[in-house]
């Protein structure tokens, strides 16, 4: 009997959160364009729905009853699995996330994560670099030239933003002790990280927006040189796919930084549940990628690169001795 | 602003021998020049240090259809350091052609592709004489006085004329 | 140059500190908050609010009538002659008062260039360009637009230069049916205070 | 999906369906950026503050893969009449056209050997938006025009036998 | 060590790579139309660069040729579509120097009024069109509303937004409506601190100025030989300009700072716009200011309609003046005539050959923008695949300038 509910109650949680990551982006790409909108002083959606907000869907549905178009010199097979070669690893990031404290459920002690892994966050940098490589298939099978750059800008800045990322992650976890996100979040309990990791937390953001491609490190698809980038060619649901999963990574960084660094769900004053103190410090996270994105310029190629390995890559170096120094 | 002082400058013997006429319309001074004296009179206009027509501002096929020679070019050149204006014209039939300037000007180069496209005047010494505007292998040279204003009919364009009305020349 | 604020002059005379604690992209974070939270600009156009332009506006032609209600156009034909796309085709013809009247009188708004060549020309004031912009049709054919109609479309009318209420009428035709001045004038959003 | 087109015969259920696929094609619009000339600035302005496309669920996209909508704004010559059908033919259906301005719909004053006469020689044009060009709030107008049009198109079901000629809206 | 260049020859020393080609255009987001672009590209960094042009052309001069003087002036407003009275500007002073006649006063201010505020939407589109393509879409939004304004200015004065067709030969086609000034002294002053605004966000931008600093540069020596010419020349340290040196219509009674930048790369140029619009805004309020009483057309009959139809019909002798410069419009002195402008583009100039008839021999439009883009192939030479984007946008092609 045990048995059967702890499984059911994993069932549960992973039809939860699975549903949840597809409906999370529907109210992002809203957000986003409502965002735009009143940045540029426009209004955004207004005409399908209260406010547009049934916009996203119509577009989603619209996608979806799109014509799948494959090209005819295309590798037809790497063509049609990248999207989902996309779409899994932020799926997969998931299940190491913890969302919470043990709450109890109908007398049901219960965690709030799917895994609690002792090297939940090695396992959450190694899983979110497989995206990757539905970006290389996508931009390698589409057999166009502004899709082969594309890709292989993203490659090199993906791959270029992990170290950095991962470096600057480390600082975190020597004064945690510990690679396992809830034992992270614990350690928060009196003083976030931020305070002591400020260079950290700069390094993981930049970084992170490089691995989500926001301005100013879209460069994947930078629509002034590029036309659309990698996804170029993709049309109807395998684009959506892709726009999913760009918005799921921005939403893994989002909460990567809440975890490592804000305090994970451990509210300041108010005190609220702990997924709503998550979801506001996540929101706001969120809301930076998109002002960002509507205020700046993107970075060019090279220039791109320099950052990553002459400045991000040596501060963060900087950023480990500095925090030994500082448990020493 | 008067022409006086430039066209005392002009009276020189080196700009005088090598030009057929030097005269005045619309307030704008022009010189007329044989096609052999061309380049050697740009070359002069350009160096000279009282002068530098250093500006190539524009470059202009004309066809005067009926009247023999047919074909005209006229440029215009502009000195940056001392404000004159000076027109330069050279005409010839086509099968006397004018030398290229892109020596004396870099600029010139896509005024004389689009005299090449629009009129047919291929320019002796141009580095690169493609057709600009049109695309490789139009047919004739639309500019001219004797090319149908809408072309020849076409799928796209059943305004234009017969094919067979194509006149001489074109 | 221009009027520069605290930031600006901190960044400028000390350059480094600028660099180092990021004032340029926090000066334009700034700006762009700023707007975020200020009122949008937008015109609804379809659905609340429609823009009725200036008495000038040069949009569908109109032929005028005279005070007795009658064609002002005396078939001339010097609207014809002047457009420079051929739009017009004019064809007279005598009426009982032995008055010269255009028997055809078609504007192809297809080729038009709404140039008001026509209207400058017209010894008459009959044609002239009026303030209606939506006659987007499905067909280039429907685009002609004959005498009868040409005479049936209002004039210069409304309240020009502002914006009205207006309601959206998708089954008919899609109009956008201009009601009542709002009093609501587009150049108040724009102007913003200082 | 949609190859699925016109295969079902009519019944209340398909057309049910039929009403909420047609209902998110006309709200999601996507045009490619795709300006030739003058019209381009003008489709630009009803895409920005003052008309905002954006209202209508028009966004524009880069790529004629994930567009929907072509608006032709701008003469279309002949040097470049083969490029405007070959993005025509690398859009993906459901797919319709906007031709915006004069020139676009029958060439306008440009009666010369360079221009088209009229896009609809190249592409099938959906809606004609008159104007040189045509002022934003007229775009606006021929975009709305064609929402109604895709209102009025049947996904599922199976077109009656007097439909299958041209399709009138 | 081994040369890494090397590593992609085999023993002959043949290379075993090849360059890239890439078709940037006719159909892309930032070539500004339907320009194409055929890069050479090793990597990202740009080998060669061939500019094809052509996709917009569409016969204007030609069709010149066929037209009345009068009927001219719709064609030149869809040259440089952004800025509509600069190119009636030109043109009708080119005619005017043929007829040998000059405007009444208040015509002249009135149109160069209206150039300089199309000297504003010209250029506020293309500072916001750089920023844009090297991805602040934001500034693009920002500027557009602005220019809505001077569009709306556009559509009170001429009735259309874009293609106004105001200038006549002789004047202009009607007086400035009412309620015109107070609307516009409006717009100077938003105007004045929405160009702050725009340096806020985008002129101190790190990312905008690693994008556009010492990119696609070129020496005053340079750019004077490839005919630049306007904000693209002056941002090379060149101080010429137009309105200062050969002034036309009243030029001479307005002061002005001519804006000289030294670097003459992407960012001179940007910011060498800027700086215009703040002085181009300046002398839209001195024209305001001086803006003389009077008629705005020359009186005479045989050439510029009259405004009042009513002396059309009171005189035969107006009546068939009338009549004869609709239906055939007038007849030009036979010659020649080359007259230009300081367009926002640079210099904007027509050449008019007139056999005496009422159609132009030749109309040839020495158009700024087609010269500007030429430089193009030097200045990218050697940069990097995205610099391509920013050196067009701060060269400013429109592209149906360029082709006419």
């Amino acid at each position: 009997m045990e048995l059967m509910i702890a499984v059911a109650v994993i069932m549960v949680k992973v039809v939860l959160i699975t549903v949840i990551l597809f409906i999370v982006p529907v109210p992002l790409t809203w957000l986003e364009r409502k965002i735009a909108g009143h940045i540029q002083q426009r209004m955004g959606p207004m005409r399908v729905g209260w406010h547009g907000l049934l916009q996203p869907v119509a577009d989603g549905l619209k996608l979806l009853t799109k014509e799948d178009n494959i090209p005819d010199q295309s590798d037809r097979v790497l063509f049609k699995i990248a999207p989902f070669v996309a779409l899994v690893p932020p799926f997969m990031v998931f299940v190491a996330v913890p969302f919470g404290e043990d709450v109890s459920i109908l007398g049901y002690e219960t965690p709030l994560y799917l895994s609690d892994m002792n090297v939940g966050l090695l396992y959450i940098l190694a899983v979110a670099g497989l995206e990757i490589y539905g970006v290389i298939f996508g931009g390698w099978a589409s057999n166009s030239k502004y899709a082969l750059l594309g890709s292989l800008r993203t490659c090199a800045q993906l791959i270029s933003y992990e170290i950095p990322m991962g470096f600057a992650v480390i600082g975190v976890i020597m004064l945690s002790q510990s690679m396992n996100l809830s034992d992270i979040v614990d350690a928060q309990e009196p003083l976030w990280f931020i305070i002591y990791q400020p260079l950290g937390f700069f390094i993981f953001f930049i970084a992170g927006l490089a691995e989500a491609q926001r301005i100013p490190f879209d460069l994947a698809e930078a629509e002034g040189d590029l036309g659309a980038g990698y996804h170029t060619e993709y049309s109807g649901m395998r684009f959506s796919f892709f726009m999913i999963s760009e918005y799921l990574v921005m939403l893994t960084i989002s909460v990567l930084c809440v975890l490592l660094f804000f305090g994970g769900w451990h509210g300041v004053l108010i005190p609220l549940p702990a997924p709503i103190w998550l979801a506001l410090k996540v929101g706001f996270f969120i809301y930076l990628f998109m002002w960002f994105r509507f205020t700046f310029p993107r970075y060019r190629y090279d220039q791109l690169m320099s950052i990553g390995w002459k400045v991000l890559v040596p501060l963060s170096i900087l950023n480990i001795l500095i925090t030994g120094i500082f448990i020493y | 602003m008067s022409n006086q002082p430039l066209r005392e400058l002009l009276q020189r013997e080196s700009i005088q021998q090598r030009c057929e006429s030097v005269y005045e319309t619309f307030g704008m001074l022009t010189l007329t020049v044989s096609k052999e004296n061309l380049l050697a009179l740009c070359h002069l206009l350009k160096h000279d240090s009282a002068l530098q027509f250093n500006f190539l501002s524009d470059i202009c096929g004309v066809d005067h259809y009926p009247q023999r020679p047919r074909f005209e070019t006229v440029y215009h050149l502009y000195s940056i350091p001392f404000k004159y204006r000076l027109r330069i014209k050279c005409r010839f039939e086509l099968d006397e052609l004018p030398p290229s300037v892109v020596p004396v000007w870099q600029t010139a180069n896509w005024h004389e592709r689009e005299a090449y496209d629009m009129y047919g005047i291929a320019f002796v010494g141009h580095p690169d004489l493609r057709r600009i505007y049109m695309w490789e292998g139009y047919d004739g040279y639309p500019m001219r006085k004797d090319y149908p204003l809408r072309g020849y009919a076409d799928h796209y364009n059943p305004f234009g004329e017969a094919r067979s009305e194509r006149t001489e020349g074109a | 140059m221009y009027n520069e604020n605290a930031l600006d002059r901190i960044s400028r005379e000390h350059r480094w500190i600028g660099v180092t604690f990021f004032l340029d992209l926090i000066n334009g974070l700034s700006l762009t908050f700023k707007y975020m939270f200020s009122k949008s600009v937008t015109m609804q156009y379809p659905d609340r609010e429609k823009w009725v332009p200036y008495p000038r506006h040069r949009g569908h032609h109109v032929l005028r009538r005279d005070e007795n209600g009658e064609n002002k156009c005396v078939a001339c034909e010097l609207c014809a002659k002047i457009c420079p796309c051929n739009c017009i085709t004019v064809v007279p013809y005598e009426d009982e008062n032995g008055k010269r009247r255009p028997l055809v009188y078609d504007v192809d708004m297809a080729r038009c260039l709404y140039c008001g060549l026509c209207e400058d020309s017209c010894p008459e004031e009959a044609i002239a360009l009026g303030s209606v912009f939506e006659y987007s049709s499905y067909t280039s054919e429907e685009l002609v637009v004959g005498r009868d109609s040409l005479l049936e479309m209002d004039g210069k009318t409304g309240d020009p230069g502002s914006v009205v209420k207006a309601r959206y009428l998708p089954l008919a035709q899609c109009t956008v049916e201009a009601q009542e001045s709002s009093g609501h004038d587009w150049w108040r959003f724009i102007h913003r205070k200082d | 999906m949609a190859n699925l087109e016109n295969r079902f015969s009519n019944n209340v259920f398909f057309g049910t369906v039929d009403s909420v696929i047609n209902w998110s094609r006309s709200s999601a619009l996507w045009p490619e950026t795709f300006g030739i000339a003058c019209c381009a600035i003008e489709m630009i302005s009803a895409g920005c503050a003052r008309y905002d496309l954006d209202r209508l669920g028009v966004v524009f996209r880069p790529s004629p893969r994930q567009s929907d909508v072509m608006i032709i704004a701008g003469t279309v010559t002949k040097k470049f009449a083969p490029i405007v059908r070959l993005l025509y033919d690398q859009m993906t259906e459901p797919r319709w056209v906007i031709a915006m301005g004069t020139c676009a719909i029958s060439g306008g004053v440009y009666n010369t050997y360079a221009v088209v006469q009229g896009s609809e020689r190249i592409v099938p044009v959906d809606v004609h938006v008159p104007g040189c060009p045509p002022r934003p709030d007229a775009l606006i107008h021929g975009i709305l025009m064609l929402q109604e049009k895709i209102k009025k198109q049947h996904v599922l079901r199976r077109k009656d036998p007097q439909e299958t000629g041209k399709v009138s809206p | 060590m081994t040369d890494i260049s090397l590593l992609s020859k085999n023993e002959a020393g043949q290379k075993l790579t090849k360059e890239l080609l890439l078709n940037l255009g006719p159909q892309h987001p930032s070539t500004h139309g339907v320009l194409r672009i055929m890069l050479e590209l090793d990597g990202e960094e740009i080998r060669g660069v061939d500019t094809i042009i052509g996709y917009l052309h569409r016969g204007t001069e030609k069709l010149a040729e066929n037209f009345t003087y009068t009927q001219i002036i719709p064609l030149t407003d869809r040259l440089d579509y952004l800025c509509a009275p600069s190119n009636n500007l030109a043109y009708v002073l080119a005619v005017e120097r043929l007829l040998e006649i000059k405007a009444p006063e208040r015509a002249q201010y009135i149109r160069v009024m209206m150039a300089e505020m199309a000297r504003i939407s010209g250029h506020l589109l293309i500072s916001g069109a750089l920023p844009m393509d090297l991805g602040a879409m934001t500034t693009l939004l920002y500027v557009m509303r602005e220019r809505e304004m001077i569009m709306d200015l556009m559509e009170m004065i001429t009735g259309a937004r874009m293609h106004t067709s105001f200038c006549r030969v002789g004047g202009v086609r009607e007086d400035l409506p009412d309620g015109f000034e107070p609307r516009c002294r409006e717009f100077c002053h938003v105007m004045k601190q929405r160009i702050d605004d725009y340096e806020r966000l985008i002129s101190e931008n790190r990312i905008f100025l690693k994008r556009t600093r010492d990119i696609g540069k070129i020496s005053g020596e340079q750019a004077i030989d490839w005919g630049l010419s306007g904000p693209c020349l002056r941002a090379s340290g060149v101080s010429w300009d137009m309105r200062r040196d050969n002034p036309y219509e009243i030029y001479d009674r307005l002061s002005f700072e001519v804006i000289v930048r030294e670097n003459g790369d992407c960012y001179d140029r940007w910011k060498c716009r800027m700086d215009e619009m703040r002085e181009s805004v300046k002398l839209i309020e001195q024209c305001l200011d001086q803006m003389p009483a009077g008629p705005v057309a020359v009186a005479m009959p045989d050439i510029a309609f009259p405004l009042n139809k009513i002396t059309v019909k009171s005189s035969m002798e107006a009546m068939i003046h009338h009549f004869d410069v609709s239906a055939y419009g007038f007849p030009v002195p036979k010659g020649e005539a080359y007259v230009s402008i300081e367009a926002p583009k640079g210099e904007l100039g027509f050449y008019i050959i007139s056999d005496g008839s009422p159609k132009p021999l030749r109309m040839k439009v020495r158009a700024p923008s087609f010269i500007n883009l030429q430089a193009l192939a030097v200045l990218a030479r050697g940069c990097y695949l995205a610099d391509v984007i920013a050196i067009i946008g701060s060269l400013d092609p429109v592209i149906a300038e360029v082709d006419k």
